[in-house]
């Protein structure tokens, strides 16, 4: 437990394992809750140990139903509990699609503010994992259109252990994504830093040609691609989005009104996705400041293809580089 | 017409079918029974618990036994007559386009207030939509029920103030937010229960039976409430289930009961005897209260197209509020001052509703962007911001307002 | 059954009877399901009338169970049947999500095309109808960024019945958006007309300074809207998509190289909502043909408001013309 | 190791505990007997149906009868023993880096291949993800199965071929296909019967109730066949349910029914007696087989976090195809050729599916496009596409390719 209170370099499942621990020591309302979160710590071992430390009755593992695990969860909220509830891969979190979208984004209204429901629903998500099907899917636009829901994915292990902590401590639920491919990527994590906001863009690389955003685990992606690009002399700035609802367009557009160019990367299908809103937005906010479309790399409109494939069908390092020409093109 | 007429009435029209004589049902509770051979402690339903015929006869039950003050069961039989009335009124309400929709209890108040004055202060309560009978228990104000239905609010009533949650319309959903609730009073170590209310038709979805499975593992002081009123909109109760819904309970590990939904003492006793079940840590139970659906399913419904007037003028010879008055008339429990005390506290109420519906401001067009969250949200505040620039524009230059597009 | 055959003027909702009709009698395999479908007609009596005329074998009330009757409708489909199946109000879907997305989106692709799902789900969708909450709500979003399903809703009388036709014939699994409050418009509809293709948009009025784009229930509204233009002078081209997905992006491509600018309107809310991605897409596509930013009418993120405050929140004429006067002063 | 070793060392090693001589399993089933003050004919759960005991002696049951020739009882022995096989092979072709995940049904083959043979040609099956010795009674290629495993797609063989769908991962979905599809044989008015598989975690899922709804409303022909193998990965039985699963069913209106899963010659029998229950127009039933999962949920599980050895040590007494082998050389049915004819067959099964494996190709990159829609969308056709364009730009200008950007 020593581990949480000081700095060091943490892969992203142990900073959200810390932070889960924190918030359970910091307040007893506090409860872990999902398939398989006790004794087996998950199947990412993301709640590893925390059943053993403070007991069933706060690490719940709960029946196979994720309709009742989040249907309960509300229940808990409106009983003054803070559920953290784990869906145990993206593809299994339809199930309890209505008690999310109609029951948790809706009651805090429905009560014209009389009852909030800070529960925080983790979701690892995303490919590139060389998983069977329904493991590798990027689902968060599905959330994210949804109001009375907001919908955050950290990009490396300090924000996963600030960002949830604030989730939590959110009056509001929250969908917390988490970019299982990048689990094991080590950052530094100071656990006494005072963290940016939760919903708070932030800018990952500066740069002045062009502009990346991305969330989750395209960040590390376009860092690369930035990497790659500045060798063949072409500077990129790189947007941490962090929130995908709300998102932050203000950093979005302070940086693309500094670049005149914007490029959106995700993992999640392109049509509908979260890049249509941003380009959307930003279009209409820096009209006179694009020199080129916004330009979207993305997944295709066809379901997440068998792990073989997955590297062809993920925006990687090329894929991101070949919009950037084009857009740089314009 | 009095708030009671409908209950007459029913007696009246439907005691022809089952008696000689056509005596009016509140003189002659004797004569009916005498018109029945079969001794009325045998409910027709061997399963059905029941503690007052049909006819107001008080009966025995093995299981569940009940022994009330007559103050008490004048109390029942106010509570039933108000909420019919109240009922009543939002019905003509809705006809008079004070409301857009109201979905009647009529027929259900013995279900309703048998468990609802089976509940202590402590317990929590997760309704449908149709449980005005249970929220009157709870003291909830009757006029805050009509706001939904009027469109000015989606609920809106606080659901701390009466231990009363918001009505619920995704059929089931509540049966979770129940479950989880008193897997939260466990936790707490406190010994209240809680009630979740449903339908016929909802013991169909899905989150039933899930609410069924995590009560029975986590054993959660909950007391699943069926109110088995034959109907789902148009669909009878057969194309949900092909054995009676109490027996559900006992695959999930649980007991389950069926009582006669349409008798207040029945249900009174019964719904105590599964909370103190549920208190006393021995988790679940369900209560399958057998009753029936006088009215529309709702206001919008037309219900000549799916089910005969013989169906109901049957049920209206169970009509729980005329059974419970032929009781206390045959045992001198009530006299006719009580009768006419509560026909007036009856036009009383329906006064009181009328006038604060029909003063019931609207809500502020900017109400849109409240509450959709708790701590603010950027698009939120953006969208807020952009039509309340867009509203003041019409200030602005009155050539351009929506009266003169001609919409 | 005759009126089938011949053309006449039809509320929409009596043609979709129409359309369910002679699917119904021309194809055995047809059947229609869902809660109340039988004797009551279903809430909006669409399907008055068909069981019947068809039986219960064919036209089946179920239990009410949302998940359940998508989940059936999939094995009926493996066995050979065409269900269409009704889902009670646009709110009520959700129960369903997971057997849509995950089964009914996803089979044909599992199975290498070796199985087709030809299953329609009807939803009756959108306000205006001062219903209580659930039952006006816009959610088709959801639904068009899911690859493997189409998507389409029609604004008319005529296209009502021929896209309900082609949709139960289209061997992929159709969204089927009904714009409830619409029900009762009547039009001509021509049972023996040679239909457009059913993913084809259509210019419901030419015009030259500015598109329109919109479908199912703000169609009549942007018409509406035009003609309102009109009289102050400005000519405005309405393009009704008619299709969610695929979105026939060429079709609103023309009209927009034409006008120089476009305004997109549905009620669903604007973010993340169809607006963004066709704003995204004909930006990219038409970058040096747009005069100002695609501009977009919706609903707002927040629970769609109660019944009284809809006429508020719903686009309607002003706010329509409010965006084309920002889109003209570009 | 031979493919049968898995058995005979679990039947040894836990012979120990539960008999006094450490006689070889195979060698002494009377001694093992003699141990065992109880009869044999009595199972450990009263409600558990049983036709061989785990020492491998038949005993019968008043409600369920068998009488298989010698050559019925050898084959259902060669199919649980080339199962065993192929899933071994399977789980060592995992750790070899040629799957990417395998998911093995070790200890459960006789409530496979005990329902997989009871099944008619024109039967249908709806699979999870582990029934890959009821694939093997259908006649689906072996190799097959891999695919998905493997990662060149998710399923794909064509489920019209052997009737036996694709494998469902999201828990609880098949069952809801299932029904739709038996109601759909009665449509037909075919007398063919429907298999919905599922395991006791799924038994929690709404879609499995909803399911048990939908059949017992249509009486549609469908026998719900849940493997209880007493895990659900990390969870036992009692975190879905506190009765016995088979329980359920009677709630639901259908008859239910708990088989010992381990005893190959009960589930036949029960599965023939459910199938033949449907057939004839009674509909659904719920067979519960009781059995144990003997390996890791997955490749990727670790089980040694959540059960004890002890545990899996008591299940391998009962070890599906030790008794069997038991109950046939106690009998005289099989001598040492017939056994070793077996497993120069499995040996051969082995190889077959290694090379098949290794020689299986990847799908070509644009099959990313393929079979999203049945009859096209203006969308893929766009993005396949611009893709090929881009992936033809290297082929055009070789400097600007991954490989010289480093990934
Ligand atoms: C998930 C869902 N599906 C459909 C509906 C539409 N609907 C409203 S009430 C109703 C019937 C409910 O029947 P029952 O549960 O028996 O309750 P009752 O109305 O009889 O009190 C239906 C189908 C809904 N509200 N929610
Ligand atoms: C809807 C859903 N939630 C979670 C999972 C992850 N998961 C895969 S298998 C499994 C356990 C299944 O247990 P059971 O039904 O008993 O089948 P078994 O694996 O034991 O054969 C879980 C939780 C899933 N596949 N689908
Ligand atoms: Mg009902
Ligand atoms: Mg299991």
């Amino acid at each position: 437990m020593a581990a949480a209170k000081s700095s060091g370099q943490l892969p992203i499942a142990k900073a959200i394992n810390e932070s889960l621990r924190s918030a359970l020591e910091a307040d007893p309302k506090v409860l872990v809750m999902g398939e398989d979160v006790g004794k087996l710590g998950g199947v990412f071992r993301v709640t590893d140990g925390l059943q053993k430390d403070f007991g069933e009755d706060r690490v719940i593992d709960t029946p196979l139903a994720e309709s009742g695990i989040i249907g309960t969860a509300i229940g808990l909220a409106l009983r003054g509990y803070r559920p953290v509830a784990e869906i145990q891969f993206d593809g299994f979190v339809f199930p309890a699609y209505d008690q999310i979208v109609t029951q948790l984004a809706k009651m805090h209204a429905r009560a014209l503010g009389k009852v909030r429901l800070p529960v925080v629903i983790r979701i690892p998500y995303g490919g590139g994992i060389g998983a069977v099907e329904h493991h590798s899917e990027s689902p968060e636009a599905l959330f994210a259109h949804v109001a009375g829901l907001k919908c955050v994915s950290p990009s490396n292990a300090s924000d996963a252990y600030w960002m949830m902590r604030q989730a939590i401590e959110s009056d509001d639920p929250v969908i917390f994504f988490e970019p299982k491919r990048r689990y094991w990527d080590k950052a530094a994590v100071d656990t006494s830093a005072i963290p940016a906001p939760l919903h708070r863009a932030r800018v990952a690389r500066e740069g002045g040609d062009l502009t990346l955003a991305a969330y989750g685990p395209m960040v590390k992606t376009c860092l690369e691609a930035a990497a790659a690009a500045e060798e063949e002399g072409r500077s990129l700035e790189v947007v941490d989005l962090r929130s995908i609802s709300p998102i932050d367009f203000d950093t979005v557009q302070r940086s693309v009104e500094k670049t005149g160019r914007l490029v959106i990367v995700h993992e999640a299908p392109v049509f509908l996705g979260a890049g249509a809103e941003i380009a959307a937005r930003i279009t209409e906010r820096s009209f006179y400041h694009l020199e080129a479309p916004v330009l979207r790399v993305g997944g295709f409109h066809a379901p997440y293809p068998p792990a073989r494939l997955e590297e062809e069908y993920l925006p990687g390092l090329d894929r991101v580089l070949d919009a950037v020409d084009r857009a740089l093109a314009y | 017409m009095t708030v009671e007429s409908t209950a007459a009435r029913g007696t009246t029209r439907s005691s022809g079918k089952r008696t000689a004589a056509k005596t009016p049902a509140k003189k002659a509770p004797a004569k009916r029974k005498a018109a029945q051979p079969t001794a009325p402690a045998a409910p027709a339903q061997p399963e059905l618990v029941q503690l007052l015929t049909p006819e107001g006869e008080r009966v025995e039950h093995p299981d569940y036994a009940i022994d009330l003050s007559p103050d008490e069961l004048r109390g029942l039989y106010r509570d039933m007559v108000l909420t019919r009335r109240f009922d009543a009124e939002a019905t003509s309400l809705q006809r008079q386009g004070e409301l857009g929709l109201w979905a009647s209890l009529l027929g259900q108040e013995a279900a309703q207030i048998g468990s609802g004055r089976a509940l202590r202060d402590d317990d929590y309560v997760f309704p449908t939509y149709r449980e005005h009978g249970v929220a009157w228990c709870r003291g909830v104000d009757p006029a805050n029920l009509l706001g939904m239905f009027r469109g000015v609010n989606n609920g809106g009533w606080d659901p701390n103030s009466n231990n009363f949650h918001l009505y619920t319309i995704v059929i089931g959903s509540q049966t979770l937010h129940a479950t989880g609730y008193a897997m939260g009073v466990s936790k707490d170590g406190a010994d209240s229960a809680v009630v979740a209310y449903f339908g016929d038709g909802a013991s169909s979805q899905g989150d039933v039976a899930e609410a069924f499975t995590f009560a029975a593992v986590y054993n959660a002081p909950v007391v699943f409430f069926c109110q088995n009123n034959q109907w789902a909109i148009s669909e009878p109760t057969e194309k949900q289930s092909r054995v009676p819904i109490y027996q559900r309970a006992a695959g999930y590990g649980f007991p389950g009961v069926r009582v006669d939904g349409n008798d207040v003492l029945a249900v009174l006793a019964v719904t105590r005897a599964a909370l103190e079940h549920a208190r006393s840590g021995q988790g679940p139970m369900l209560v399958e209260a057998f009753t029936y659906r006088m009215g529309a399913h709702t206001t919008s419904d037309d219900p000549t197209r799916y089910r005969t007037d013989g169906e109901r003028a049957a049920w209206e010879a169970k009509d729980p509020i005329q059974r419970l008055r032929a009781y206390l008339e045959a045992e001198g429990l009530a006299d006719e001052a009580f009768f006419a005390g509560l026909e007036e506290e009856s036009e009383e109420l329906g006064r009181g509703v009328r006038e604060k519906i029909r003063t019931m401001p609207d809500p502020d067009t900017m109400a849109i962007f409240e509450n959709a969250y708790a701590d603010g949200h950027a698009l939120i505040d953006e969208e807020r911001a952009q039509f309340a620039e867009y509203l003041a524009s019409f200030a602005d230059d009155p050539a351009d307002s929506a009266a003169e597009r001609g919409n």
